[in-house]
């Protein structure tokens, strides 16, 4: 056995796992892609207003879109914005609404389901109810509820994704930490006298995290898939503003052509619809990937 | 004695994603007509992955890739052996429940949740005794009615009639799965029902009408064991494989369990390849005991040569490690850990816990040698020849 | 089995009496004259804003104004669609139809494809039609419902000039209009209408222009189904009563059909509530973008116009939904697993 | 000797709940009055079958979880006055510095280490929790207590997954010992273990008691097990102690019914001594609605009307030998009787 320190080599360990599956190496590549455009942004693409870089420019107010051309590597779309710029800053749109919402509903939707799954009783079963009730509206139709009642915006659908996206960490932490409650372990650790606050942190979180990275990982991709429809009825982000979905909805009256040529406009939607699909496919590839390597059955024996 | 199934060299691997697990290395054993067979060994020896290679049920990633199994199911002549590695499918499929079956160790999982037990142990007969059935149905219909009144009816029995000449007609197997149409086979589905409320009961279970009712979830353990050896026996096998049938079972549940199979011995099947790690099982209840360690059987005796006379240092240091009724002094132990068999020891693969350890024994694996009276080892305390090398 | 199904019944009511408080507290957050307004039909009500506060009660404490928008909503009044210029419940019925019959038609697909592709795959694991049925499974997860639904539109009508948007080609549309007398609409649903008033021609349009709105959806949700399948296949065939189902003497297909798949299809029920919501999400993508003039259409175009009504209704409607399907769900489930059914 | 836990009609009931508003229609009685006395320095077995309450025992007396009623008094081992723990908050528990005294090892090492722990973290947890060391003196006291189980050095920096079943329950019981407790539970320790290893385990385990002087109480379904290493035996039925004897008067003279089944029952690794058993039929009854009187009639190959009506206390005969049965001066006889024995 080699002599590195034995937590390099679990990390070690677990890589090569992750790795050996090919759907995660497109999925780590499609990311550090689109990691890469979203760091280099103001270098791929230097904003035009300083103040607001996510605004995209533009040039003239004609409804058509132009084609790719020199000017414009991929086009200008309706209301003449600069595809490429919209796309690389739209990067950094999506990772800001995943990462958001992600972060927010997935620390509160773990403390919680951690607390009530450990302790049980009537706290567990009160919040139980709650989520309860959360789950008896579909995502979106909650989220176009909320976002209606505090006002557009993307930060609106932000807020309100985190808002309801919390009660699947709930779920998925919850049903962990019931099996892991009454493992040998714990119990131990219960005999050693630890208090239950350690008990949560060093015994039961280390080995419920898994799935809830899983989760966070699939959750990345279907956020921004939610937030960019919202951006495409027109709840989300304002007009002109770098963000695919809202990109898509300016390409909508542009999807057929002249009969001549119905395929002409189709840069408007493929080059945004592209980043929303890949973007979504790299989390999702990361998260199959993840699925597959922490599966406890197939670890080690 | 004749022999009733034996093995020759039989290699089974299995191919996970931290290597290859070399899980049977050349087991050879024969279970002769009418005695009880034992296997024993730790966890991991491989004694499970043998019967299931015998068997042909051994599931993925595994593979047997080597040896014979020969089985002497003939009534006719007992003599000829047919290679069951050799054979189709299909015959497994014939022969697995027929004249094979198997018990498993853990009762609780060994049961589909979802059926019910009736419906379970009467699958046993619905894939054996189509025929017989076909022909008990067959003639009580016949008894009931002289003529077939309606159509619908005559329909029925002809497709009865067929199913008892044979019931692998592409008629009887097609009507037999299409919706609605197949529920002409109601009464096979009762008739094998019947029969199995029979075996139920013959097992000792109270109130078989009732249990075939029921599901397993709301058996106990030990019941549960119980029709899992109904399903096992329903067709009245030649070799009856128990794989740790009573390792999870209380001492109590046990001793009845251990009861029964001695008592079916006697009566119902040929002979019993017994699987357990527990010397006490074997010394109570068998003929013929084959220890095996790591892949690999060590030693084969009858079963007072082995718990009197151990030749294998394996076997000794096991029979030494286990606590006796008269226990004096303290148990020894064998130092170490059972191998990793992805990676196991070259030579024999005992060597590395072996106090008797020679430097031929890290090289090559030793050959299995017959001292007297039926009884094998594999050491090379007793030969100088490594396996492979001057075998006839 | 009878205290199970009214344990169900006891928590259910008490989840719809949540939504229903969850709802209009959100609702409350609009000030009483933002709600007023949603009173206002004439252009002449709109000064007597303070008057309606004051009719309506709108600035009562929270309790009192719920127990009065409950009785309301008890009696069918919901309020007043902008979109649909008519109230919230008529229009309701208007839409509803719509988004029903494309459900209906999807909804034994995703649920027979899913099941047959999971079993397929999960049987046949990490063969080229397992990989295949994964890759599928994956690329549907992730594509959005609306993105895919403009490119099969651009694909199909803009190219091919195959299957136009809508609910019924422009001609047909204007002879409904024009003759309400020779068309009576039974259920709402066109093609089952068409058929009742012996318009074949209506009957086939429509489902015509169901073609790629059932396309879009069924590619989407069956990953779902799929994946929960094929995991369950794997499981089950993992287990070891397949393992004595064998040793009986079963062949390949009585253990996949017999016992493998019955046993997976458990953990497929309960996926169902979640396929629910996600067919309601997936239904308004594709009619907004389909412009199939249905509940989830409606719903887009009610919150771009903050028509809080209309929002509140289908929320409360799709609580309704979910909460029925919970409980058919848990009965069937019982129904289905003795573990259950017997205790 | 001196006693160092008294337990007093020790209770544990389960709530079972149902009905549509969940309420408690019924209890699981999985301790239903044991008395039993631990003396300082022995390893009392304590024996039966699944379900019988041994295991739910021993975590209450370490307190895993808390007794629905009882006592359990211990006798603290520094002079202090006797206190009864069964009632203690886990605050005063570990306040009065009983935890660290009171140890476990539980039935399988690969479920009681946490996986993601390395050994050395694992073993210095109860030490940091009862007692204030520096990293300096933990590392040392971690070391000394590897070396104690049969360990190395080298196997300081390892996660569990790492190490051989053997290996493992060596780190559990490293951890146990690790408080310098004056009494542990051992649950079914060596039931996860192969064969060849459980001697192994067996031998530490009886070097430590008397190196440490430690008191045992050894939970286990294998007999021959617990007649190795424990001096007396206590064998449990359905939520009861029915028989308390030394090990060796156990095993010759048992005065219990149940008790001669169990030992009939035990598959012995010798040829040549097939004696007759006393099969029992049936299955233990559920704990849910124990059976009247005495709770083993339904299965007793000796039942006479009293049992059904009457249940039978623990006597004790002069020599300390314990046994609730009706019929017990004349079990030896009936059982040679009827079977021989």
């Amino acid at each position: 056995m080699d002599n590195t320190h034995p937590r390099l080599r679990e990390l070690k360990y677990t890589l090569y796992r992750i790795f050996r599956n090919p759907s995660a190496i497109i999925g780590f590549t499609l990311l550090v892609f689109f990691i890469g455009v979203a760091v280099l942004a103001p270098v791929l693409a230097p904003p035009k207003y300083a103040h607001n870089p996510y605004q995209m420019p533009h040039k003239g107010f004609s409804p058509t879109p132009k084609p790719p051309s020199e000017k414009a590597i991929f086009g200008t779309t309706s209301g003449q914005y600069d595809i490429y710029y919209g796309v690389v800053w739209g990067t950094r749109t999506a990772f800001k609404i995943g990462l958001f919402v992600v972060v927010i509903s997935g620390l509160f939707g773990v403390g919680l389901g951690a607390v009530s799954g450990y302790y049980g009783g009537w706290l567990d079963e009160a919040l139980m109810r709650v989520t309860d009730i959360m789950w008896a509206i579909p995502t979106l139709v909650l989220a176009m509820a909320i976002v209606v009642a505090f006002g557009r915006g993307l930060d609106k659908v932000m807020i309100a994704l985190a808002l309801i996206q919390w009660r699947w960490y709930v779920r998925v932490i919850r049903s962990e930490i019931l099996t892991l409650r009454d493992q040998d372990f714990v119990q131990a650790a219960r005999v050693m006298g630890v208090s239950d606050f350690k008990i949560i942190r060093r015994h039961i979180l280390p080995n419920a995290i898994y799935p809830v990275l899983i989760m966070a990982s699939m959750d990345m991709g279907s956020m921004v898939i939610t937030a960019s429809f919202m951006s495409f009825v027109g709840l989300g982000s304002p007009k002109g503003y770098a963000d695919w979905g809202q990109m898509v909805a300016l390409a909508r009256n542009y999807i057929v052509g002249p009969p001549d040529d119905p395929l002409r406009f189709w840069y408007t939607i493929a080059i945004p619809g592209a980043c929303i699909i890949l973007f979504v496919l790299a989390w999702n590839l990361i998260g199959d990937a993840l699925r597959d390597a922490f599966d406890p059955k197939l670890r080690r024996r | 004695m004749t022999p009733l199934i034996r093995t020759e060299n039989l290699v089974t691997n299995f191919y996970t994603y931290e290597g290859v697990v070399r899980a049977l290395n050349g087991v050879s054993l024969v279970v002769d007509h009418g005695t009880t067979f034992g296997l024993v060994g730790e966890s991991g020896c491989g004694k499970s992955v043998a019967v299931r290679s015998m068997m042909r049920i051994i599931q993925e990633p595994g593979r047997v890739e080597g040896g014979r199994v020969v089985a002497f199911f003939d009534p006719r002549d007992k003599r000829r052996g047919i290679d069951l590695l050799q054979q189709s499918e299909a015959y497994m499929e014939h022969l697995r429940g027929d004249q094979i079956s198997m018990i498993f160790q853990e009762p609780n999982a060994a049961l589909n949740p979802i059926m019910s037990i009736g419906d379970q142990v009467a699958e046993s007969f619905l894939f054996h005794k189509k025929k017989e059935m076909a022909a008990a149905v067959l003639a009580a219909m016949d008894r009931e009615n002289g003529r077939p009144p309606w159509p619908l009816g005559a329909f029925q029995r002809a497709l009865y009639a067929r199913t008892a000449v044979s019931p692998r007609d592409p008629l009887v197997a097609l009507t037999g799965r299409l919706p609605l149409v197949r529920r002409w086979q109601m009464r096979l589905r009762r008739e094998a029902l019947r029969r199995s409320v029979e075996i139920i009961g013959k097992l000792g279970i109270p109130n078989p009408e009732a249990v075939a009712r029921l599901y397993p979830h709301n058996l106990s353990g030990g019941m549960k064991q119980r029709i899992v050896i109904a399903i096992a026996l329903a067709c009245s096998p030649l070799l009856l494989i128990a794989d740790e049938a009573t390792s999870n079972l209380d001492v109590t549940i046990q001793a009845q369990i251990l009861d029964l199979l001695r008592h079916l011995k006697e009566t119902e099947i040929a002979s019993i390849l017994l699987i357990t790690h527990d010397l006490g099982v074997v010394a109570e209840t068998c003929d013929r005991v084959g220890v095996m360690y790591a892949g690999n059987l060590c030693e084969v005796a009858n079963v007072t040569d082995l718990f009197n006379a151990p030749r294998h240092p394996y076997t000794r240091a096991l029979l030494e490690a286990v606590p006796r009724l008269h226990q004096d002094g303290p148990l020894r132990s064998i130092e170490g850990a059972v191998p990793n068999l992805v990676n196991p020891p070259a030579g024999c693969r005992f060597h590395p816990r072996c106090p008797e350890a020679r430097a031929i024994c890290r090289k090559h694996f030793p050959e299995t040698v017959h001292l007297g009276g039926d009884h094998s080892v594999a050491c090379y305390l007793y030969t100088d020849r490594p396996r492979g090398e001057g075998a006839a | 089995m009878l205290t199970y199904i009214l344990r169900r019944f006891f928590f259910l009511t008490f989840v719809l009496f949540g939504v229903s408080v969850l709802l209009f507290g959100i609702l409350m957050t609009f000030s009483p004259e933002r709600r007023a307004a949603a009173y206002v039909t004439t252009p002449q009500q709109a000064k007597d804003i303070p008057r309606i506060i004051q009719q309506f009660g709108l600035d009562d404490p929270f309790y009192v104004q719920y127990v009065r928008w409950i009785k309301e909503v008890s009696r069918g009044n919901m309020g007043w669609s902008l979109v649909a210029a008519r109230p919230v419940g008529e229009a309701f019925w208007r839409y509803f139809p719509i988004t029903l019959e494309m459900n209906l038609y999807a909804a034994p697909i995703v649920i027979f494809l899913g099941i047959w592709l999971g079993s397929v795959s999960g049987i046949h694991r990490d063969s080229w039609i397992d990989h295949s049925t994964r890759i599928f499974a994956i690329i549907g997860w992730s594509l959005p419902t609306f993105l895919f639904a403009l490119v099969l539109l651009m694909v199909f009508y803009g190219y091919f000039q195959m299957f136009s948007p809508g609910v019924l080609s422009d001609a047909l549309a204007m002879s409904i209009i024009d003759h309400p007398d020779q068309y009576t609409a039974y259920t709402g649903m066109l093609t089952i209408d068409g058929l009742l008033n012996g318009r074949l021609d209506i009957a086939l349009d429509a489902l015509h222009h169901l073609v790629l709105p059932i396309l879009t959806y069924v590619i989407v949700v069956v990953a779902l189904n799929m994946r929960v399948m094929r995991s369950g296949i794997i499981e089950e065939l993992s287990k070891d009563y397949v393992l004595t189902a064998r040793a009986k003497g079963a062949d390949r297909r009585t253990i996949h059909y017999r016992h493998a798949r019955r046993n997976a299809l458990l953990p497929v029920v309960t996926v169902a509530g979640q396929l629910v919501a996600m067919s309601m999400e997936g239904s308004i993508a594709v009619e907004v973008v389909y412009n199939r003039q249905g509940i989830g259409w409606w719903l887009a175009e009610s919150a771009t116009q903050l028509d809080m009504p209309v929002l509140m209704c289908i929320c409360l409607f799709m609580g309704v939904v979910f909460v029925v399907t919970n409980l058919t769900i848990d009965i069937l489930y019982a129904y289905i697993d003795p573990r259950i059914r017997l205790n | 000797m001196s006693t160092l836990l008294q337990l007093r009609g020790l209770q544990k009931h389960y709530p079972v709940r149902g009905g549509v508003f969940r309420h408690q229609v019924a209890s699981v009685k999985a301790l239903d009055g044991i008395d039993l006395d631990i003396h300082r320095g022995e390893c009392l077995g304590l024996v039966g079958e699944s379900g019988c309450g041994k295991t739910t025992t021993g975590k209450a007396i370490i307190r895993l979880h808390r007794p629905t009623g009882g006592k359990i008094i211990y006798h603290r081992g520094n002079g202090g006055a006797p206190v009864d723990i069964a009632g203690l908050p886990a605050s005063a528990l570990k306040r009065e510095r009983i935890r660290g005294r009171l140890q476990m090892v539980f039935q399988d090492p690969t479920t009681s280490l946490n996986p993601r722990m390395l050994v050395k973290n694992i073993i210095a947890e109860p030490l940091r929790e009862q007692s204030s060391m520096g990293s300096r003196e933990l590392e040392t006291r971690i070391l000394e207590l590897l070396s104690m189980v049969g360990l190395t050095k080298d196997h300081y920096l390892r996660y569990p997954h790492e190490f051989s079943g053997g290996q493992r329950q060596r780190i559990a019981v490293a951890r146990a010992i690790a408080t310098h407790p004056e009494f542990l539970v051992l649950d079914e320790p060596t039931s996860a273990l192969d064969v060849s290893v459980q001697a192994q385990i067996l031998n530490l385990l009886h070097t430590l008691r008397e190196k440490l002087e430690l008191t045992y109480l050894f939970v286990t379904h294998h007999l021959l097990v617990v007649k190795y290493i424990s001096n007396r035996l206590a064998v449990m039925y359905l939520g009861k102690v029915v028989e308390i004897a030394s090990t060796a008067v156990l095993f010759n003279r048992a005065r219990h019914p149940y008790t001669h089944a169990l030992l009939s029952g035990i598959p012995i690794p010798d040829t040549g001594r097939r004696s007759r058993r006393i099969l029992l039929q049936g299955d233990v009854p559920s704990p849910l609605n124990p059976p009247t009187g005495c709770r083993f009639h339904t299965r007793c190959p000796f039942v006479i009307d009293r049992c059904r009506a009457e249940e039978p206390v623990l006597k004790t005969f002069s020599d300390g030998h314990r046994v609730a049965c009706h019929r017990r001066d004349e079990m030896e006889r009936l059982v040679r009787d009827r079977f021989g024995r």
